[in-house]
């Protein structure tokens, strides 16, 4: 996941740098330092969370669950690492669906999704998953981003 | 010295008019990729005085295709003057110390420059049902000409050749693996079904076929066009040897189709791949278009992490390059469907 | 806690509504839309987190925890509330914040941390909290904000 | 009807002249509470032209301070002309129908507002030692005027006289207290803390006293200078009846000296002190000052609290609101500091 803190200081940077010397208006200006500052105040007191990724990682618990049962030599390093996720996973959100991501590359790497049950498994996962993020997305401004 | 007088030394010596000048001197700011700058340069040749307005395009610091070589895009757009619309390309100059970083310059070319993107119930950049379909065409046979192209004529060493479209499947899975290697921020599960599957499939592509020059990102937002007419086929930094189909998937592609079902917001997918081989491109292998369809929304989740890496980086100050980290979250949909994951919504 | 969707909506609009519209250069304009769509999409990705509040949690706990041992009758409904938010609190951080707050709160207002220890933990807390919260603090724009 | 229309129709009204007419309206938006808007007024009066500066002064839809009743200031500023360095109050305007919301105009002083701000490491307000001495003096004897002043004489019944002291300082607790409830966005452990330290000390004020006028937010940033005078002293919004001491503790507070030791910036707390007691403003209770000095951080934040919560329920799109969420941050050390939790500073 990108470091928030860089977004915050880059759209910082920008607006200080590019935006605010164009603007006119007193009042303006002053809703931009406003801004400013409470973007500055943003940085360190906010993580990446909220429905999107905590629904990830509920779907990223219960694939681990799964996968442990599917997978068949309890002593394969994969499925060590993946009983170790769900008895004790990462406290930090963002932790836990990393290290549940990187489960699953792994068991797509590792052929282990190539067909059967963990095949049908991952794929609902990922359909899932990018399902409810496009269903997030606000429309984007891509349009007026290229034209200025 | 600043840009401008740089800018004025370097015409003076590719000219041989130590009076040369430049005016009208413009940044043009909407790519995403390489600087882009118009100018009109004034210069006397063979006695006659020259008034030219003259494109620059300039290898950026940092961006979404590094890292940069613009010797591949030079080479092709010299090798295809006459046999497509390009651009007319007058110099290239790999010194960096004469503008900062390598560039080229190339004629102005009239035109606009019709983008794949449409606001939700607004109108089609192209409203005209038959200005599309007729522009369609016009860039049917452009691809056309750029595949048919014997390349093997030309001069064009720069390119790696694979030995036929199996290992040219091969050799695009390897780039754009690369790219998403160097550049990801963590692991992407669905990029590393893709892959998966990517492999699969370019192990059934048949070896033997025809290897062609392929632009790499031919689509709806890189060309000029005149009403139905296209001028010039622009952005050849993804130009390379390798299967025809790789184009015509790209240009098909759901990227370029808005919510519409039309295939750079022109005309159905079927229709363009029907205009394609009405042109004399052949038939179309159908197997290794879906191949080239789940590659480019893979590719275009690499370049994508490239520019979020830069960015990450702190190498550019570009904001435009932060916004990618949320829209990968729908790309993966277009992988989803790619893969089949989800059903198509419009094919 | 202020909602951060609201600031975030509060952000969206004033630079949308006040600054866009006074932007020259493509650029600045370019640039703008994409802080816009940033900030449309941070919206709903991020929560209130980050060692501020972090520590102002374990630091609840640690009181609410000293609290229950200090507090004579264990029937008593705020002695109640300290023992279930010992063992089980909220598992959202900013949920455990605000419980464990409201405890204090109710601690203060019951006269409970009048004098003796409770007084000098709930003091500690306060002092420790508003320290480290002060010194994450950005140097304020408020002149700037004020003259425009 | 525009605002500047109406604005006409109301100066033509309360002038009689149907011709009156203004120009160069401008609105001010400095402030954080109250509308500020300046204009010149056009209008013949027995007979002669007037052409005169005008400064209005509207009712916000949502601030820091509402809900807001315009009466008790527009008395205030009325009772004082003449006692002290106020503003001329022109016209007092209830009927939301005219502009919107209530407002008054008054004539324009000259003067700049010395902000009780200063950046780290940059040249305080007003860089001239001696001048910031005859400022201060000034402004202390503007204050013992206000709090001399017999309001018993004067038409106040919009006020509610205290008893005494200590029934003063048990209101001012209340309406805080009253701000703090309508407005918290969840428990504030330090705020019930300092509430609760607050009725404490209340209890032990003296009630017998001189209850006066009190300006409620006494203070650089709120009086126009020139050079080193008192032009006139603004921002009557929460003048009330109490105890002189409450404008005093205001005044040097902790929240007016930015990282120096200076009251204001201007001069250090003692001297403030004792150039109040130097004009006539007797002697100086200590534990009085303090439990106003708590009073004061807590006010603050029950002010900052009022205007988070206009932005939170979107009565207010002024981001600027908004900050005061992270700034209250900053305003629990000032209460710590007031409650002796911490050590002080700078006294």
């Amino acid at each position: 996941m990108l470091d928030l803190d860089r977004i915050f200081s880059g759209m910082i940077r920008v607006l200080e740098d590019r935006v605010l010397p164009e603007l006119t208006s007193g009042y303006a200006r002053g809703q931009l330092h406003a801004v400013l500052e409470l973007l500055e105040n943003l940085q360190g007191r906010t993580v990446w969370g909220g429905p999107l990724l905590e629904g990830e990682a509920a779907m990223l618990d219960s694939l681990a669950a799964e996968a442990v049962a599917e997978l068949g030599d309890p002593q394969d390093a994969l499925a060590v690492r993946l009983r170790s996720f769900v008895a004790d996973p990462p406290s930090l959100l963002t932790d836990r669906v990393q290290t549940g991501r990187a489960l699953v590359c792994d068991l797509v790497a590792g052929g282990h999704a190539d067909a059967g049950a963990l095949a049908a498994m991952v794929d609902a996962y990922l359909t899932n998953d990018a399902v409810m993020k496009a269903l997030g997305l606000k429309t984007s401004r891509l349009a007026e981003i290229s034209q200025g | 010295m600043d840009f401008q007088a740089q800018l004025q030394t370097f015409l003076a010596r590719v000219t041989g008019d130590p009076a040369a000048s430049i005016e009208e001197l413009r940044r043009h700011t909407q790519g995403f990729s390489m600087e882009t700058m118009s100018f009109v340069g004034n210069w006397r040749e063979a006695g006659a005085l020259q008034k030219r307005r003259l494109v620059l395009r300039r290898q950026p610091e940092a961006g979404l295709l590094e890292p940069y070589d613009l010797r591949p895009q030079v080479a092709a757009m010299r090798a295809l003057q006459g046999v497509m619309q390009v651009p007319p390309l007058l110099w290239f100059e790999e010194d960096c110390a004469v503008l900062g970083a390598p560039f080229y310059v190339m004629g102005f070319v009239e035109g606009d420059v019709p983008l794949p993107m449409v606001a939700p119930g607004a109108e089609l950049p192209i409203p005209d049902a038959d200005t599309r379909e007729a522009l369609a065409g016009d860039l049917a046979e452009n691809l056309v000409a750029l595949h048919r192209f014997d390349w093997r004529g030309a001069a064009l060493e720069i390119f790696a050749a694979p030995s036929g479209l199996r290992q040219a499947a091969q050799m695009q899975i390897d780039v754009w693996r690369g790219y998403y290697e160097r550049s990801r921020p963590g692991p992407l599960p669905m990029l590393e079904r893709a892959f998966r599957e990517l492999d699969r499939r370019a192990r059934a592509i048949a070896e033997h076929g025809q290897v062609s020059i392929v632009h790499g990102d031919f689509r709806t937002g890189n060309f000029l066009r005149k009403d139905a007419h296209v001028m010039a086929v622009l952005d050849w930094e993804l130009v390379h040897l390798g299967d025809p189909m790789e184009d015509l998937a790209w240009a098909c592609s759901r990227l370029w189709r808005g919510q519409t079902d039309l295939a750079g917001l022109l005309v159905p997918r079927a229709r363009f791949l029907e205009l394609y081989r009405q042109a004399g491109g052949g038939e179309i292998d159908v197997a290794r278009v879906a191949f080239y369809d789940l590659l480019g929304a893979v590719k275009m989740a690499a370049i994508m992490l490239t520019g979020i890496r830069a960015f990450a980086d702190a190498r550019t100050d570009d904001v435009r390059m932060a916004i990618f980290a949320h829209q990968v979250d729908g790309l993966n949909m277009v992988i989803a469907e790619s893969l089949g994951l989800v059903p198509s919504l419009n094919n």
